[in-house]
């Protein structure tokens, strides 16, 4: 037992104790308190275990950079949240916490045999062993690697909570609520400006917390921003990272600190773009670098005083203060003015300014001044530290059961740096302070390098009469860097900082090397012979402390994570029992299952109602745009390979739209409604990307055409009626069309209404029957459905979805861009040179369909092919070999683009795209699946009526 | 998230509703039969891809729909300027 | 001739209350897209004024862009389609629905999930922007309402989405 | 050199350590070399290892303009598998693959190659018939790559969700299992250290200012930060940078450089067994030595050299993580960072010889280059030393842009319809 509660003063409310567990035994602590001054008030000094020693561990710091008090926090089925700060824990009745990366227990680490083979495990150890012998690799050493990784345990069940987000607006920033940043919002709070302060703790005022003399001043002014209708206060909330142009993330905790999680969001995510930024960030103190420097009990000296002040915690009954900054004897006063016993204080300056000396003889306090702490004693707690002369003499032992370490100020410019400001360095402060900003932001306070703290002496590490070579002197507490590492990694030849970190992993813990960054940067100056500016600084990389997943991911959780698109008939189709598939954005009907039905029962049935009777199929998915204007013929001609100009009023022509480079990338049926107005279709997936294309061509290349595009896919609902009796089926319903054969053709489109609502009906057919499509606006898309399956009753009609409707179509040798193309396919691969305007000078892409390699002899090209076994359906995507005999790797000469079972022909069907496939046709080639081939002859690609006759059924 | 202002709108945006368009000022041949394999691929391929001053389109695609082009600093992402399609080279 | 055909909508009719907002649906109206080089041949064409100030709304045309109008107005509008003329009129009535947000607190929702500075966004203001990933038109109608034109497809995930934000707010 | 091992290990600790030499001397440049590489990462000094211990030439400098493996090598997410579609892919892969093999002892440092797996999931029938494609392929290629079931993926990766319900659902996976990851520091400074045994020199901070040609216009050098340093072959393997050196030895390049991120979380537990990767929910996840998850995030849409890249990509890709992870929507992202990535129009590498006389590049990887190390190392050693491809990289050439005949493995896995 060392830390004790003091009787008098804090912040903590004493009216309020608050019951928690630690490693399952139970505490009490106070409102106000987290899990480390409270455990601390219990005399716990023991907080964790180092990452690759395993050493014991206590407190280094008081705040979010603190790196050894790493704590697992359970609050139920997945609720369990591993690497917390014990620092940054808010304290609540029935918190139950938990130490980390140990076994069997925090006291008792068998891990910690690792620290007794320390002097093999030097930095870099991994990259000269574990080699030999090469088969041990994979099977043991590998493995015992990754099983030593890691801190705390993964959450294994599902995180129940949510998460919000927003973006926000204002014309001042202010990061930091210590005295600096509130001095900044009192001064905006007059001014007409929206100001956002945020702080990272519960409860703002940062260093004005740690000063009892600041806090009647604080409490005024947090009155005033109060008031401020223009000042919103962030607590709790942490600024995680600064981006373009102002643009600041930061995260708000809402539950974590409450016994009651209730129904809100845990965790906030703030987007925050800001006219200017003000950076308040404060500066942490560091460590110094001695041996023994981690035994639990060694802390911060400003740590130290941030418990006493604000926690009304002693850290110790009699404290030890090694100092090379004045800041630590001010420290020192602190405490002994609070009662708590000064054992010495020892600065490893010679000398100091008189004052401090006459105030330390007044409050009685020892001094040991050109001294240094060599020798810290305890395993699991300070019992007494053994101190000398600078110069190796005069070693005496010293008891103590605390140690607090004053080695000078980091400021935080974190985020200065995220926002890519430039660094100077400061030859007093032995620090990069914030030079040159890059955005409207400036740092004011300690992180600008601004401070009263006194003066002081910047020290790589102390001196020691001992071997430097054999000590123990931490930089990186969590990774267990010590100076030595450093060393080693210089002489191994890494000489820049950024070799060094990666080498020995110095400031790659979770505190991001907050209290490392500098004694590492310094030990690696000293050890180059090289001044630190010329040894460089690693960047600064968001987060400012680690956030949770879930917070970034905002909403985008669950249903919100991405839209899932439904067409208006989607209803109906659930409701119907249809199996769904994903298709880009949208979900589409694959097929309609009967009782007992599988997918290829189904699909048979679908086909064969299609073939014989009717079926109805929703294509509302098909992306429409609507073009429109003067010049619509021509911007048409302009895209599309085929010609445009003389195509009639209502009638429809395939369009082939390529890339720049040649490659098909869309196709669709397009109608046109009059001289100025074209209805086109596009692919489902290609809706977006296509209106893209056209809106890039016609704005940049021919903005002097009058033609406009508009999106018209969600307008229009679409249902597909196939087969021979569709026209039975439309005919009563449809009202101004007249919907026989000769005035009303294939490739035809018409305006007039159906079921009184406004349709334009395209006689078009995706299956090779008689075959229309219904538009009818969206909103009566679904009641259509219903009355032509009604109407349609006694004709047997039947839903189909998209498989059936891939079948029919590969029956029919029909192309589905993306499916038998994929982006490296041209017209004529495709066998669709016929839809390629030979007459017309230009079309996008035609330039690059007489490049070498496209005009080359071999290209693959789209055939049919027929298994010899009939019953036999090959894979999609399996490969076509010539000769199924040679060794592997085999030459492969195409692959299957779609295969079936076609009902109608009562036999698989397949096409694919085959090397010089039209010159083989009849050709019998192989398709070598695992363990057997099955050989296959290559057909045309039109499998099913020929000759088009009922189209015109 | 970049700030962007559109010379449409007139205003600056969310980067989000934009889409990044590629270099910019390189006009499709008036008649592309006429050039070379050699010629094309360039108008196809070669970009410029500088450190520093990078001339570039954007569409306002979740805004006014316009195509811009842009003057931005590649090496800190900051537009120097942004202006209509059509106008001159900055 | 049967009965005629009913309207389904992709979102339920019922509104949501929730603290300081509500969400609701706003009944069917006609949706064109006006499009021409210039206003004045529109405005000669259709009888009314177009704003030219991109954001602007006049006589119920909202100017998406320099050469772009949304016009929405009472259903069962119907415009000419002005064959011949170099402009465009594309009826887009059943594309999107319209959710009307109101309420105090109005403006945190759509914030939560809309990156425009709504502080500064005035009365009558409309434009294209996006919620989260889905491309919308937001419309500023009152001090405490805003119209969120959203395509049919997406507005389910909209609503679900401006619902939890609203259920989320402090 | 000191040849590492265990044993080494003992001994040099019973010294504390003091006695350890460099793993490469700091060179200064001299006058000229046989060969010089631009670029000192995993590829650039890998191809300096390839032409001293393979080809013999040993009088070889790597400059750099900062400090070795600080680019793409130091910052990618160390994925390596193999299973590509087409044959010149998975040709240019699979050399890579059998060199990771073997490589640690080769070079005598341990690389970590760990065979844990890289296993693709497919949400869609597209992603299905698109996988089986690849499968198919590659099992006729000598590539392992195999179908597993939504079920069988979750055995292998049990965080998986494999719930019917999510918005990607999971339908099945292509695993291949010599895939996996390696610790990228290790394979740049193992390259360092074995090439400089053999006389490369290695020469850092020292950047290039300029390509010196002849009369003739072939290469005669490299003007440098620190003087000119002449050679008649000269290798630029510079990634994210490619282009600007091309230019400066009149080349214009068809490349743009775009902002890639990563980030990774807390170390915990060994708790992720294998790389998964999702392209249709754009999520690429593996677990550290360290026990952090490395996620490698998207690519910002616009060129740029800042290295900074955009929070709503790291939203996004946290989002897709904790859709097909849900169980670590509570992990913490501790360090997000930006490298800076050279993509072609195919999306596929440029490796070879150009316009130039003398002049040799190996650049254009985009976001997939480590993986490819090895072999890219030895392939651009070989077409050097021999001034001329190897059969496996003579289809990467920069000619294929005219000829139209691309490499685009992005474009077969195409677009859904």
């Amino acid at each position: 037992m060392s830390g004790f509660r003091l009787d008098r003063g804090g912040r903590v409310d004493r009216t309020r104790p608050i019951g928690f567990s630690f490693d399952g035994a139970t505490y009490r602590g106070f409102a106000g308190d987290t899990l480390a001054s409270a455990l601390l008030a219990n005399g716990v000094m023991l907080f964790g275990r180092s990452f690759k020693y395993h050493r014991p561990r206590g407190l280094l710091g008081a705040g979010s950079e603190e790196p050894n008090a790493l704590i697992s926090v359970s609050r139920g089925p997945g609720r369990h949240t591993p690497n917390q700060r014990a620092t940054a824990i808010e304290i609540y009745e029935g918190l139950t916490a938990t130490s980390q990366n140990r076994w069997p227990s925090l006291k008792t680490d068998l891990g910690a045999i690792n620290d007794r083979l320390g002097m093999f495990l030097p930095a870099g150890f991994y990259n000269k062993t574990f080699m030999w012998p090469r088969s041990f690799w994979d099977k043991l050493y590998e493995p015992l690697i990754r099983r030593a990784a890691g801190l705390g345990e993964a959450p294994s069940e599902e995180d129940p909570d949510h998460y919000g987000a927003t973006y926000a607006h204002c014309d001042l920033l202010i990061v930091g609520a210590g005295p600096a940043g509130i001095d900044a919002a009192l001064e905006a709070s007059g001014t007409a400006k929206r100001v956002i302060l945020i702080d990272e703790q519960d409860e703002p005022g940062g260093g004005a917390l740690d000063d009892p003399a600041l806090w009647s001043w604080l409490s005024e002014s947090l009155k005033d921003l109060a008031a401020a209708p223009n000042v919103t206060m962030l607590s709790r909330t942490t600024a995680f990272g600064y981006y373009h142009d102002n643009f600041i993330g930061a995260v708000e905790r809402l539950t974590d600190h409450s016994a009651e999680i209730g129904s809100g969001p845990r965790e906030k995510l703030w987007r925050i773009r800001a006219a200017e930024v003000i950076l308040a960030q404060g500066a942490i103190e560091r460590p110094l670098v001695f041996a023994g420097n981690d035994v639990p009990g060694v802390m911060l000296a400003s740590a130290a005083r941030t418990y006493l002040h604000r926690y009304a915690v002693a850290v110790g009954r009699s404290v030890a203060v090694m100092a090379a900054q004045d800041s630590g004897w001010r420290d020192a006063f602190a405490h002994a003015r609070a009662g708590v016993n000064i054992a010495a204080i020892v600065e490893v300056r010679e000398t100091v300014t008189p004052a401090l000396l006459d105030e330390a003889q007044a409050l009685g306090i020892a001094v040991q001044l050109g001294h240094s702490v060599i020798e810290v004693h305890g395993r699991h707690a300070v019992k007494d530290v053994t101190t000398a002369r600078n110069d190796g003499t005069a070693v005496n032992r010293l008891t103590c059961d605390a140690l607090l370490m004053a080695g000078g100020w980091t400021p935080s410019v974190h985020l200065w740096s995220h926002s890519k400001g430039t660094l100077a360095w400061d030859e007093a402060l032995g620090a990069y302070v914030p030079d040159r900003a890059n955005e409207n932001v400036r740092c004011v306070g300690a992180c600008s390098g601004t401070w009263n703290f006194g003066s002081g002496m910047v020290i790589d590490r102390l001196p020691t009469p001992r071997n430097q070579a054999k000590i123990k002197a931490f930089v990186d507490f969590q990774n267990d860097v010590t100076a030595k590492d450093i060393d080693l990694a210089v002489r191994e030849g890494f000489k820049s900082i950024e070799h060094i970190k990666r080498y020995t992993t110095t400031g790659m813990a979770t505190d991001q090397g907050k209290t490392s960054n500098l004694n590492g940067l310094q030990i690696a100056s000293k050890a180059l012979g090289r001044h630190a500016t010329e040894v460089g600084l690693t960047t600064f990389r968001p987060p400012y402390t680690p956030q949770t997943f879930g917070a970034l991911a905002g909403h985008a959780q669950g249903a919100l994570f991405q839209p899932i698109r439904k067409t208006p008939i989607d209803g109906w189709a659930e409701e119907n029992g249809a199996v769904f598939e994903l298709v880009a954005q949208w979900r589409r009907a694959r097929y309609f299952p009967q009782a007992g039905e599988d997918m290829h029962a189904a699909v048979n049935r679908e086909c064969r109602a299609v073939r014989s009777a009717v079926g109805i199929f929703d294509a509302s998915t098909l992306g429409k745009i609507e073009v429109v204007g003067p010049d619509a013929a021509e911007f048409l001609n302009r895209m599309y390979t085929n010609p445009w100009k003389a195509l009639e009023p209502g009638r429809c022509r395939y369009g082939l739209l390529l890339r720049e480079d040649g490659f098909i990338t869309d196709d669709g049926v397009s109608a046109r409604l009059a001289r100025d107005r074209f209805h086109l279709t596009t692919t489902t997936g290609g809706a977006a990307r296509v209106l893209n294309m056209m809106e890039d061509y016609l704005q940049t290349e021919w903005p002097e055409l009058d033609v406009w595009l508009t999106s018209t896919t969600e307008q229009w609902a679409v249902i597909a009626l196939q087969g021979p009796l569709a026209r039975q089926v439309l005919e009563p319903l449809v009202e101004g069309i007249d919907l026989s054969p000769e005035a009303f053709p294939h490739m035809a489109i018409r305006e007039g209404t159906i079921c009184g609502v406004p349709t334009r009906l395209f006689r078009v057919s995706f299956t090779g029957e008689l075959g229309f499509e219904i538009n009818v606006p969206a909103a009566y898309g679904r009641a259509l459905w219903e009355r032509l399956m009604d109407v349609g009753a006694a004709f047997g009609i039947t839903p189909y979805g998209t498989e059936a409707m891939h079948v029919l179509r590969a029956e029919k040798g029909f192309v589905i861009v993306g499916q038998d193309t994929d982006g490296t396919v041209t017209p004529d691969d495709a066998g669709l040179d016929w839809a390629v305007g030979k007459k017309k000078s230009d079309f996008v892409g035609k330039r690059s369909l007489s490049r070498p390699d496209i005009v080359a002899e071999g290209r693959k090209q789209l055939v049919g092919l027929l298994t010899d076994d009939p019953a036999v359906v090959l894979e999609e995507g399996a490969q076509i070999v010539a000769d199924p005999d040679q060794p592997i790797p085999m030459t492969m000469i195409g692959h299957v683009t779609s295969a079936y079972w076609s009902e109608a022909l009562g036999r698989s069907i397949a096409l694919a795209l085959v090397a010089g496939g039209r010159q083989r046709m009849g050709e019998v080639l192989y398709v070598p699946m695992p363990g057997t081939v099955i050989s296959t002859k290559v057909s045309g690609t039109v499998f099913y009526d020929p000759e088009g006759a009922r189209l015109n059924g | 998230m970049l700030l962007i202002h559109c010379p449409y709108c007139d205003e600056q945006r969310a980067e989000i509703e934009f889409a990044y368009a590629g270099e910019a000022h390189i006009a499709r041949p008036p008649d592309p039969s006429a050039l070379s394999d050699e010629d094309w691929s360039r108008y196809l391929f070669i970009r410029s891809n500088p450190r520093g001053r990078h001339h570039e389109r954007w569409r306002h695609i979740h805004g006014c729909g316009r195509f811009f082009n842009a003057v931005r600093d590649t090496v800190t992402d900051t537009f120097e300027a942004t202006y209509k399609a059509g106008e001159p080279r900055r | 001739m049967a009965d005629a055909l009913l309207r389904t909508d992709p979102v339920s009719g019922r509104a949501f209350a929730g603290d300081g907002v509500k969400i609701s649906l706003a009944p069917p109206m006609a949706r064109y897209s006006l499009r021409a080089r210039q206003p004045e041949v529109l405005e000669r064409l259709l009888g009314l004024k177009l704003s030219r100030q991109i954001g602007a709304t006049l006589n119920g045309a909202a100017c998406l862009g320099p050469d772009e109008w949304l016009l929405r107005a009472p259903a069962g509008t119907s415009l000419t389609t002005a064959a011949g003329l170099p402009v465009a009129i594309t009826e887009v009535s059943e594309r999107s629905v319209c959710l009307i947000v109101e309420g105090v607190r109005a403006a945190e929702v759509l914030a939560a999930v809309c990156p425009l500075d709504l502080d500064r966004y005035a009365l009558g203001r409309a434009t294209r922007t996006v919620f989260e990933t889905v491309e919308i038109v937001l419309l500023r109608t009152g001090e405490e309402r805003f119209e969120v034109e959203v395509w049919r497809s997406f507005a389910p995930w909209l609503n679900t989405s401006l619902q939890t934000a609203a259920g989320q707010l402090r | 050199m000191t040849r590492f091992s265990a044993f080494s290990l003992f001994a040099k600790a019973l010294g504390g350590h003091q006695s350890w030499p460099e793993q490469w001397p700091d060179a200064s440049p001299k006058p000229g070399y046989d060969a010089i590489i631009v670029g000192a990462g995993g590829h650039g000094l890998g191809a300096a290892y390839y032409l001293a211990k393979k080809y013999g030439i040993t009088n070889v400098a790597v400059i750099e303009k900062g400090w070795l493996g600080g680019g793409n090598t130091g910052r990618n997410t160390t994925i390596i598998r193999s299973n590509y579609l087409y044959d010149e892919s998975a040709h240019l892969y699979d050399h890579a693959l059998k060199l990771w093999d073997g490589l640690s002892q080769e070079l005598n440092y341990n690389t970590m190659y760990s065979k844990r797996g890289v296993m693709m999931l497919a949400h869609n029938v597209h992603d299905v018939q698109s996988f089986k494609r690849h499968i198919h392929a590659n099992r006729l290629n000598g590539v392992d790559n195999e179908w597993l079931t939504a079920e069988q993926a979750k055995e292998y990766c049990p965080p998986l969700s494999i719930s019917p319900d999510a918005r990607h659902p999971v339908l099945g996976a292509a695993l291949q299992r010599r895939g996996g990851t390696a610790r990228h520091d290790s394979v740049a400074w193992g390259y360092a250290r074995a090439a400089a045994a053999l006389g490369v020199d290695i020469i850092q901070n020292c950047a290039a200012t300029g390509i010196r040609r002849g009369a003739n216009g072939a290469v005669e050098g490299v003007e440098t930060e620190r003087g000119f340093i002449a050679s008649k072959r000269v290798g630029v393997s510079a990634a994210g940078h490619s282009s600007v050196i091309m230019q400066m030895a009149g080349l214009d390049f068809p490349l743009e450089s775009y902002p890639l991120q990563a980030l990774v979380s807390e170390p915990v537990k060994p708790v992720f067994p294998c790389v998964v990767m999702s392209n249709t929910v754009h999520a690429y996840m593996s677990q550290s030595d360290k026990g952090e998850l490395v996620i490698g995030a998207g690519t910002d849409q616009y060129v740029s050299y800042s290295q900074r890249g955009a929070l709503h990509i790291v939203e996004h890709t946290l989002a897709a993580i904790c859709e097909i992870f849900p169980i670590f929507r509570r992990m913490r992202m501790l360090r997000s960072w930006g490298g800076i990535v050279d993509v072609t129009p195919d999306r596929s590498p440029i490796l070879g010889k150009t316009p130039v006389p003398g002049l040799y590049v190996n650049c254009g990887w985009g976001t997939g280059g480590f993986k490819a190390t090895p072999g890219a190392a030895d392939l651009l050693a070989y077409t050097m030393a021999k001034d001329e491809p190897h059969p496996i990289n003579a289809p990467y050439n920069l000619d294929r842009f005219r000829t139209g005949r691309l490499i685009d493995e992005a474009a077969a896995a195409a677009v859904a319809h």
